[in-house]
């Protein structure tokens, strides 16, 4: 098993969080995981994507340009990332502000109004959740049970009440994924 | 009642401190750095420091100051004394650290590291030998050259336009919070050697107490570099130099 | 006349002939040598031994630390008798 | 149960020095390296093993802060990256000059000058060749994992304290700012002042209590003096050659075709590897893990199978040249490389391999 991801959007989505929970989870899980971001003067308030391997064996290279799945955020990013996915493999993305819908067509296209849903459940930063949870309904490469552990791990102890919260927004996106 | 009938053990009033080793000192006659030297060693000894003291030595004509007083030392590179004592303070708080730095080493290439290490309050103390001249090089200007006064680099006298200013680094130091004690003394005569010792014991104390950082200051010449005698360099630096950096405490809290 | 003798040994070898001691000297005891020393320094001696007091002065302003002063004090009797 | 955690290169560098027993952080922010300090700030390992950590005002600062608590015995370390390494050349040449035990972590970035925040290993002669007036070497270690950013902070301190030589971890932009999952080992405590005064207390300034006194320098007026010490170094040096180069290597034993890389160059590498082998080129990798030493003996020995090197590194062609040196010219060695701040994919790096196949044939 190996799965390599892109996860993209704009600084403030929790981008980055979310591809450290997913690896978290791996980890958790007993895989091998590499999480690697873009950093530097573009993350202030701009882009903002994560490479992130989770694989049984040992993992070579962490910097990689074509990907088994890409999460995208903004359109921005899905203009950078269509054409880096693998033939066969997963696109899966926000509709909200994107204006020229992947058209790929030699790979699987998922949608997710994370946004739109995030806003409903009235709380705006449990947004990357629901996407996660779309992601591991398409492709269930961690189990919840080590998705909270990882989160049980990654968050400081303060947060820890927040789990059950984050854990209700990855069963929501499970539900709403489309495609 | 002759001479032999006063030398004797029992008479004897003052002799060179223990802390002192038998090396014979590499400084020019009637150097101040020698003089200073001799009451840090006396400090040290008067205190009963001497098993928890670590000096650090600058490079200067002070270079080889490890050579001369019988406690640990580390020679730092130019300017860096400060920085090498609060490393050393910091991993030891139970040590004595003493920073000794001349005008060069500390008022220009290590400018940064004195101030830092004075505004952190290391609890250290830094000995200043202010002479105005680079004495080790040759004789060029110093951060605190006097307006006027003739270096290697300033032979017609330093300018302002041309030259800058000179410094005056313990009037500055004296506005770092992390500062406690800072003093201005000079070592010219018996009288100033004596009050220069008390000053440079009281700041050690002060240091080891962790009350923040010692600055002892010690307006001192440089025959050589000032082209006089030992004697007419005292006479010089009383007149020339004390009036712009005159003595005493700036600052005791 | 002084109710206390000194003396100073000077550490020949290792004066530099500053000449700071002979004027740091409230009563003129020290002078320079005429011979010089090893290093080829005028080296500093007792000029006029007797008026020493052994005050020091010399010695606290030695920057090579090569002075070391004995003092006694001398009974009154002996001070009267001198006289 | 192994202690697992997720960590980017430059917390696992953090907490190894917390968990190593090391005495002493000092260090200034740079990026891509911040972490480190910031991870030790947020740990607070001064109420837990008593190590220190100051943030000072330089990076000159910082390495003589280093000196100075190396001076006192203690194992200090500080981490930056290019430029502010370059500002700590004067330091690392009096640590080596008076023969101090430190580490020194450069999670490197693209120059000259101001250059890039993003990865790069242009530092590698900087690194290697002494980085600092005089003849003189750093221990240089390169991870390629994060678990080795966490593993190479003992090692580098214990080869340090052998060899009482300044030890560098050079690392890069990607390996300090990814995470990977890193197995936490066991901790070392701090050494107590008893064991210090056994260990170090023969040159280290710790007060001079039922001793003679001790002094740290490098300064040695007497040239017939100082040439001595300079062949004491490298005897040392050769010894440090003869017993520590380490090195991997990863399906080499058939290897025609090997690419020698190290750190983030060593893991695309390997990638490029995998990409070869599925396309029938017998490639192997070379991993140089020491950089000083440079494990010339046992590269030269694989190099007798083989037919090209292709020396990868994110720089217009350093270390490329001490594998020409390790091979003596017998083979070609081709570099490849990308700088200024790209990282090489391993499609471009398989295709330079498949280019040098073609012009060995």
């Amino acid at each position: 098993m190996k799965e390599e991801i892109i996860i993209a959007g704009f600084g403030g989505q929790g981008v980055l969080s979310m591809g450290k929970i997913l690896a978290y989870s791996g980890v958790m899980q007993g895989q091998e995981v590499t999480w690697m971001p873009s950093y530097g003067p573009e993350m202030r308030g701009g882009t903002a994507n994560v490479t992130v391997i989770l694989s049984r064996d040992r993992i070579s290279s962490p910097i990689i340009h074509e990907f088994d799945t890409a999460i995208i955020l903004n359109q921005q990013s899905l203009d950078k990332f269509e054409g880096a996915v693998k033939r066969g493999g997963l696109l899966l993305y926000d509709p909200n502000g994107i204006t020229a819908p992947p058209a790929r067509a030699d790979v699987r296209v998922c949608r997710v109004a994370a946004t739109e849903e995030a806003a409903k459940m009235g709380n705006a930063k449990i947004f990357n959740m629901i996407v996660l949870g779309a992601f591991l309904k398409v492709k269930p490469i961690v189990q919840l049970e080590n998705v909270v552990k990882g989160l049980q791990k990654s968050l400081p102890e303060r947060a820890h009440k927040l789990i059950p919260m984050n854990e209700q927004a990855i069963l929501r996106g499970m539900e709403i994924v489309e495609g | 009642m002759n001479i032999e009938e006063i030398v004797k053990p029992e008479n004897l009033a003052y002799a060179k401190s223990k802390t002192l080793t038998d090396a014979p000192m590499h400084y020019c006659p009637g150097c101040s750095h020698g003089t200073v030297h001799k009451i840090l060693a006396e400090a040290i000894e008067e205190l009963g420091i001497q098993d928890k003291a670590v000096g650090i030595a600058p490079v200067g004509c002070a270079v080889m100051l490890y050579s001369y007083l019988d406690i640990d030392w580390v020679e730092a590179a130019h300017g860096r004394a400060p920085a090498v004592a609060t490393g050393i303070k910091r991993t030891n708080p139970h040590l004595h650290v003493f920073a000794y730095q001349g005008d060069g080493d500390l008022a220009a290439i290590g400018t940064a590291e004195i101030i830092h290490a004075c505004n952190r309050g290391e609890n250290i103390t830094v000995i200043f030998i202010n002479n105005a001249i680079y004495g080790m090089t040759g004789g060029q200007m110093a951060p605190t050259t006097l307006l006027g006064m003739k270096t290697a680099t300033t032979p017609q006298g330093r300018q302002a336009n041309l030259n800058g200013y000179p410094f005056k680094v313990s009037e500055l130091m004296a506005q770092l919070p992390g500062v406690s004690y800072v003093t201005r003394q000079a070592v010219h005569t018996p009288g100033a050697v004596r009050q220069a010792k008390r000053a440079l014991k009281k700041a050690v104390e002060k240091a080891y107490a962790q009350k923040g950082t010692s600055f002892v200051e010690v307006v001192a010449t440089c025959s050589s570099g000032w082209k006089l005698s030992p004697t007419e360099a005292n006479r010089w630096m009383a007149e020339n130099m004390l009036p712009f950096y005159p003595l005493g405490d700036l600052k005791d809290n | 006349m002084a109710k206390v003798r000194g003396a100073i040994v000077v550490d020949v070898e290792k004066c530099k002939g500053c000449e700071v001691c002979v004027v740091s000297c409230p009563v003129g005891v020290i002078a320079l040598a005429q011979e010089v020393n090893g290093k080829g320094y005028r080296y500093a001696f007792m000029h006029q031994p007797d008026t020493c007091t052994g005050c020091a002065s010399c010695a606290l302003v030695c920057p090579d630390s090569v002075i070391a002063v004995y003092k006694v004090k001398i009974a009154s009797s002996e001070t009267i008798e001198k006289n | 149960m192994p202690d697992l955690r997720l960590m980017k290169g430059n917390e696992a560098i953090a907490a190894a020095a917390i968990r190593c027993g090391c005495d002493a952080y000092f260090g200034y922010p740079i990026t891509p390296q911040s972490e480190v300090m910031e991870t030790l700030m947020d740990m607070r390992p001064w109420e837990t093993t008593g190590m220190v950590v100051l943030q000072a005002e330089s990076e000159i600062a910082s390495i003589n802060m280093v000196y100075g608590a190396a001076s006192a015995g203690k194992r200090a370390m500080t981490s930056s990256s290019s430029p502010g390494v370059s500002l700590m050349a004067e330091g690392l040449s009096y640590l080596a000059g008076a023969e101090l035990p430190c580490l020194v972590v450069n999670v490197s970035r693209g120059g000259p000058g101001l250059g890039t925040i993003q990865p790069s290993q242009a530092d590698y002669f900087m690194a290697t060749k002494g980085g600092g007036h005089g003849d003189f070497h750093l221990i240089v270690l390169a991870p390629a994992s994060v678990q080795e950013m966490y593993d190479f902070v003992p090692l580098a301190f214990d080869l340090a304290f052998t060899y009482r030589n300044p030890a560098m971890i050079l690392a890069d932009g990607v390996i300090g700012q990814m995470m990977e999952k890193v197995e936490l080992r066991p901790p070392r405590p701090r050494p107590t002042d008893e064991e210090m005064q056994k260990s170090v207390g023969s040159w280290a300034v710790t007060g001079k209590r039922n001793r003679r006194r001790n002094i740290i320098t490098s300064v040695e007026l007497d040239p017939a003096v100082h040439e001595k010490f300079n062949q004491k170094l490298q005897a040392k040096y050769a010894e440090i050659q003869e017993k520590e180069a380490r090195y991997e290597e990863l399906l080499c034993s058939d290897a025609q075709y090997l690419i020698v890389a190290y750190g983030i160059s060593a893991r695309i590498g390997q990638k490029a590897v995998e990409l070869l082998r599925s396309e029938g080129v017998k490639a192997g990798l070379f991993r140089p893990i020491t950089l000083y030493p440079f494990p010339a003996k046992s590269l030269a020995a694989r190099a007798r199978q083989l037919k090209g090197i292709l020396c990868v590194e994110l720089s217009a062609g350093q270390m490329v040249e001490d594998v020409r040196l390790s091979v003596e010219s017998a083979l070609p060695v081709a570099h490849f490389g990308r700088n200024g701040g790209i990282i090489h994919s391993p499609n471009e790096v398989a295709e330079a391999m498949k280019k040098l196949k073609t012009n060995c044939e």
